[in-house]
């Protein structure tokens, strides 16, 4: 690389690096200080009202912060009751909201900064930067991006069906956000107590594949229905390995309500492995089908079909923009997160620490700790693997994803009734094996993968 | 009795059903009948949840609106006429006996459910209906008629498969 | 298994009915190709018909060179295959010296060798890049082969001044001599590479969606490859054992021993496995030149480029560029200006076989098959 | 021959490890970090880089020191016939070797730099400065002689060891001149003495003869 230094060259009254990029640590402070100085003038002002309530909620969630949510919602409530003394009912709906509120906005949070480590991270694995010139290490580049999303007009393609064009981001928008509600964040911090939260999460996936038809129909573009067809062929052929890899885990722990999954991957053997469901072979085999087809359900990387073609069949978002596409790019985002989210619940030992004296960090931390990993693993898979055709795409959920989840079914019963012992997990660490080499060959003779030796010339 | 939300719930969800319904019959546009189905469908599932039957609610959710409402939609793309006109009956000389059917069979569903003893009995307690409960019922009473279904179901596949293959190039 | 091209042209019965559908795949197509439409007919997903549609980067240049000097044409060379820009200036020096006799020193021989095979590297790996574009692997390859690409564009700009138009070969030698320290920087260039190679080996090689989505695709037998007049990777690929480098022996390429890999197969994944061994082949080259090269003038003083009148007569030079035979044919009758310029453009007679590639193959392989032709509008529409 | 174990998904896991090793090591060392944030930092350019002409004038008087003498043999060669030159002519209309007006129009001009390697006077010279980017054609990219012109030191600047050759066979060509015309004036001193001299020996040859013919 040849030295960088200035080189007496007509200097232009070039823009330096605004303030943020040029001091990032400065700005971030900066912001941070902001922002503590706002909550607690906030909270003087509140406290007005019955004095010592709100603070003492406040230093009670310090002292305990694996409990932190539900104490400062308990004294919110507490401090809404005796200060303003509001009906119960009202009550009621104001805890309701609090939830909502906090859900949406900690999402909200994170879907901001994923689009942002997106970049950030693929502009890594190719050797640059990244956005930085927005903000500190380009923090602000989210906020610009929204922005611009908003300001841009919203075109509706003539003789497009303008209800149908409307409607579809918000089908595909509103089931994501509804399967955030059944995740087990925290010890004892479900929002919504759900005795079939596995059905629900199923339940509304599938609602998607109507909201994607919508876009294909709406936008009155032939190509885009062509688009909207093959996703929703592919959604639907990679939900069944998603079932099986879940009909595994509920079949193991019993039950169909994502608090019990985690409680039964509490407690540690020899005292550092985790009982978690993917430490065992069954479990692993099943936790990549879910990652995999999880995956394809959400249209990343390798299955990206729909919109990787878009120089020839259109994907079915190509006829939105401004709003309603930054509504689809949300969908596509929480949707992620939502099935990484039930990925962690039920491979993944949700709240749980891996390691017993990891334990004082508290459990929503480790939830989401584990959620943002296996998205940072979906976006370096994103910057590897290059897209596959669509017959492949299909042939390899129905030849390969779908046996091996029933091998994978049929090695968690055999696991399950040996006792869980030595034997009980070599069994079925065989049946999970034996399966994925026979398919491994069969795929692979599809696409012979054997390695070609290549002859030279003799002259 | 049941709070003041799950009756606003109740009548909030029964009009979305039962207008989504109308609209299913009464559009213009095929596609939009079709996903009004797939909105009444919906709704169907939110009345099951609110009469605590989960199961039911979701495993409803699940098949017809996953499956049933997309099948809809692939059914009537495919039979979409090339050029997308589609006649539509005259409907001028069909509002009376329409409206009279309608009426009769109105009545006759009324006078059945009058009669019906279940109406006399108080209301029972509704069991605790677990999943569980469905599971072990499932697979332990009517083990039979499951299996049978399982082979009905791949015979089903197996047929569409075949009829997929022949289309394409008579081989 | 794709219909061969030996029952000329293979074409499905009936176009007309109505399951056929036609699409239009270019011109501003968002891979790197420039601007080259594809006129597809498919039958669902298999293509039944391809028309290339080329010509929307013409800029007259054999015709402009008719009006221009011998001399005044040579920075014209560098825009053909804007990706190999020494080679052509070579290949153009050479058919003006096969015109006129004039000698070339030593020193300028092994320099032109030296930036010859500069150039294949470069240009494969810019290959390599582009290919996993089309396959949607979001550039991380494209970056990798930029990164190494960069480093020997930084060594032409020091040398020639321009890191793609280099305007460096005149009839008889070279324009000018190495600056300080190049040599050194040429000999880390040439050691690192194949450092990046084997990176590349292990991220492509093994790689299943790679294999599944290139083995088996637009293949192409040694008898078509043959009967199309294809030259270079294309034709090597397939099998047939055809490089200039052995075949005509121009410059001083019999001093140095390498090899040439060949396929077997013909199809996308050979065309990829045969240009990386290449570029091995290229630093066993490399390293030799840089060891061998010897002091001396690099240009031959009686040798005047402006105002050359070569004798009437005719003349075609060629040589391995990277896309394949680039040959130049000239015709002068004693004027300064050539009485016709001719080139011989790899990229377009390797496009000729692009409908017999993709026929029966799907959509989706339509571009990682124009992909694995490695075409350069500069070079096809001249 | 046995097959060999095909294990699906290795290859992907392999391609993994490589970006792997990339994003990791591209924060450390600018091997695996290639890209500048270009206005604030700027790649060295390497001396040889070629980007668009600029004549040099010797001295520090961008008319008089000019050195370029109107020849136009570089407006002819020019591929794109982008230079433009009216030379200078004296109130007699006798053409002066300095032009009055030297055009580039940098819109065509291709950087080809085949106008340095015709120049008989080493007056138009390559310049590396590229940052010529304006909001329209004709005004500001088309660059006039004064634009063009470009003192010795600024030439000394970007490219020194090309400059110094430049000056050494600038000045050897001097040299030659000098001698050539002082050999000349030599040549003429001679021949007016030789002149001189037999004029000198006609006169007193006639007083010879003279005295031999009376």
């Amino acid at each position: 690389m040849l030295p960088t230094e200035t080189h007496p060259q007509t200097q232009r009254n070039r823009p330096a690096l605004n303030f943020a990029a040029r001091r990032p640590w400065s700005t971030l402070a900066l912001l941070i200080a902001a922002v503590l100085v706002v909550g607690a003038g906030v909270l003087f002002l509140l406290n007005l009202k019955a004095p010592g309530l709100l603070t003492g909620a406040v230093v009670a969630a310090m002292g305990d912060p694996g409990q932190a949510p539900l104490i400062l919602k308990a004294g919110l409530l507490h401090y809404l009751e005796t200060a303003w003394s509001c009906a119960p009912w009202m009550l009621e709906l104001t805890s309701i909201f609090i939830v909502i509120g906090t859900l949406l906005s900690v999402f909200g949070v994170i879907f901001a900064l994923t689009s942002l480590v997106e970049r950030k991270m693929l502009a890594r694995i190719q050797n640059r930067f990244g956005p930085n010139r927005a903000g500190p290490w380009g923090l602000f580049q989210p906020l610009a991006d929204a922005i611009k999303m908003l300001t841009k007009e919203d075109i509706v393609p003539t003789g497009a069906d303008k209800v149908l064009h409307l409607l579809a981001p918000i089908t595909m928008l509103v089931p994501a956000l509804l399967v955030l509600a059944i995740l087990p964040y925290g010890p004892g911090m479900v929002p919504v107590e759900l005795g079939v939260g596995i059905l629900f999460f199923f339940a509304l996936g599938a609602t998607t594949e109507v909201g994607v038809f919508m876009a294909g129909w709406g936008s009155n573009n032939k190509y885009s229905l062509l688009g909207a067809m093959r996703s929703i062929a592919q959604m639907i052929s990679y939900e069944i390995p998603l079932f099986l890899a879940a009909l595994a885990v509920v079949m193991l722990s019993g039950s169909l309500s994502p608090d019990a999954i985690v409680s039964a991957q509490d407690g540690y053997v020899f005292s550092f492995v985790p009982h978690w469901f993917v430490f065992t072979p069954w479990g692993f085999a099943g936790f990549l089908l879910f990652f995999t087809a999880a995956l394809a359900e959400s249209n990343r990387s390798p299955f990206d079909l729909p919109e990787g073609e878009s120089e020839l069949v259109a994907g079915h978002m190509t006829e939105y923009s401004g709003f309603k596409y930054a509504v689809f790019f949300m969908a596509e985002y929480i949707g992620l997160f939502a099935i990484c989210g039930f990925a962690v619940t039920l491979f993944l030992g949700g709240w749980h620490a891996p390691l017993p004296w990891l334990e004082w960090i508290p459990g929503y931390l480790w939830f989401f700790i584990k959620l943002y990993a296996l998205v940072l693993l979906a976006i370096w898979v994103r910057g590897t693997v290059p897209r596959m055709r669509g017959d492949h795409l299909m042939g390899f959920a129905w030849k390969f994803m779908i046996p091996m989840g029933f091998a994978v079914i049929l090695a968690a019963a055999v696991w399950h009734y040996a006792g869980g012992g030595v034997p009980g997990w070599l069994a079925s660490a065989v049946i999970v094996l034996m399966p994925y080499l026979a398919l491994g060959r069969v795929v692979a003779i599809q696409y012979p993968a054997s390695r070609r030796v290549y002859r030279f010339s003799e002259s | 009795m049941n709070s003041l939300f799950e009756i606003i719930a109740f009548l909030l969800i029964g009009s979305l059903t039962l207008g989504a319904a109308v609209a299913a019959v009464g559009l213009r546009d095929t596609v939009h009948c079709g996903l009004s189905l797939a909105v009444v469908f919906v709704g169907v599932a939110g009345l099951y949840l609110l009469l605590d039957a989960e199961f039911i609610g979701f495993i409803q959710l699940l098949v017809y609106v996953g499956a049933v409402a997309v099948l809809v939609m692939f059914v009537i793309l495919i039979t979409r006429p090339e050029d997308g006109v589609i006649q539509q009956p005259d409907r001028r000389r069909q509002k009376l006996p329409g409206a009279l059917i309608a009426a009769g069979i109105f009545l006759v569903t009324y006078g059945a459910i009058m009669q019906s003893p279940s109406l006399r009995r108080d209301v029972p307690e509704p069991a605790a209906l677990s999943i569980r409960a469905v599971g072990e019922a499932l697979v332990s009473g009517h083990l039979l008629p499951l299996m049978a279904i399982g082979v009905l179901l791949t015979t089903a596949l197996i047929g569409a498969a075949l009829f997929a293959m022949e289309g394409e190039d008579g081989k | 298994m794709n219909p061969s091209a030996t029952d000329w042209p293979k074409r499905s019965a009936d176009l007309s009915d109505d399951g056929i559908l036609e699409i239009s795949m270019g011109p501003q197509h968002p891979s790197t190709h420039g601007v080259f439409r594809m006129n597809v007919k498919l039958d669902g997903e298999t293509v039944v018909w391809l028309k290339p549609v080329f010509g929307y980067l013409h800029r007259n240049h054999e015709q402009l060179a008719e009006k221009m000097s011998y001399f005044g044409s040579m920075p014209y060379t560098d825009r053909l295959d804007y990706f190999s820009s020494l080679s052509n200036n070579w290949a153009y020096a050479l058919s003006v010296e096969k015109l006129t006799g004039i000698e070339v020193p030593e020193r300028a021989e092994y320099l032109r060798v030296l930036l010859a095979e500069l150039t294949r590297l470069q240009n494969h790996s810019a290959f390599l890049g582009f290919l996993l574009g089309d396959m949607g692997a979001w550039g991380s390859v494209l970056m990798y082969a930029f990164r190494e690409r960069d480093l020997i564009l930084d060594l032409f700009e020091s040398l020639t001044g321009s890191r793609m138009m280099c305007n460096y070969m005149r009839f008889g030698g070279c324009r000018c001599d190495l600056p300080a320290g190049w040599l050194a920087q040429a000999r880390k260039v040439v050691d690192d590479y194949p450092a990046f190679l084997d990176e590349m080996e292990q991220l492509l090689v093994g790689n299943e969606i790679l294999v599944a989505r290139t083995q088996g695709v637009g293949v192409l037998s040694g008898a078509d490859a043959i009967n199309g007049g294809l030259t270079g990777p294309m034709l090597r690929a397939s099998g047939v054992d055809y490089d200039i480098r052995k075949v005509d022996r121009y410059g001083i390429y019999d001093r140095f021993d390498f090899q040439v890999p060949l396929g077997a197969h013909g199809d996308t994944y050979d065309r990829l496995m045969v240009r990386l061994l290449e570029m091995r082949e290229s630093l066993k080259i490399l390293d030799a030149v840089l060891r061998e090269i010897p002091e001396g003038p690099i240009l031959d003083p009686k040798s005047k480029s402006r105002g050359l009148r070569p004798p009437v007569g005719e003349a075609y030079a060629r040589l391995e560029a990277p896309k394949g035979e680039l040959g130049f044919y000239l015709i002068s009758d004693k004027s300064p200006e050539p009485y016709r310029y001719r080139v011989r453009p790899p990229s377009l007679i390797n496009l000729t076989l692009l409908e017999d590639m993709c026929l029966g193959s799907k959509i989706a392989d339509v571009m990682v098959i124009l992909g694995s032709v490695d075409i350069v509008l500069g070079e096809v529409d001249r | 021959m046995k097959q060999p174990l095909i294990l699906p998904g290795l290859g992907i896991l392999k391609g993994m490890a490589v970006t792997a090793r990339n994003m990791i090591g591209s924060y450390y060392g600018r091997k695996r970090l290639h890209t500048i944030s270009y206005p604030e930092e700027r790649l060295a350019l390497p001396e040889n880089s070629r980007n668009f002409p600029f004549l040099v004038y010797d001295g520090d008087d961008p008319e008089g020191g000019l050195r370029c003498t109107a020849c136009r043999m570089c407006e002819k060669e020019c591929p794109p016939q982008v230079i433009y030159i009216k030379p200078e002519r004296d109130e007699n209309g006798k053409l002066t070797k300095h032009p009055t007006v030297f055009d580039i129009d940098l819109n065509a001009c291709m950087s080809c730099q085949i106008c340095v390697e015709v120049c008989p006077f080493e007056s138009i010279k390559m310049d590396s400065a590229f940052e010529y980017a304006a909001y329209e054609h004709f005004e500001s990219l088309v660059l006039h002689k004064s634009d063009l012109a470009k003192s010795n030191t600024y030439y000394h600047g970007i490219k020194p060891t090309e400059a110094t050759a430049v000056d050494a066979n600038l000045e050897a060509e001097r040299q030659r001149k000098a001698e050539a015309a002082a050999k000349k004036e030599a040549a003429l001193k001679a021949k007016q003495a030789a002149a001189a001299a037999n004029a000198a020996a006609k006169e007193t040859p006639p007083t010879s003869d003279t005295d031999a013919s009376d």
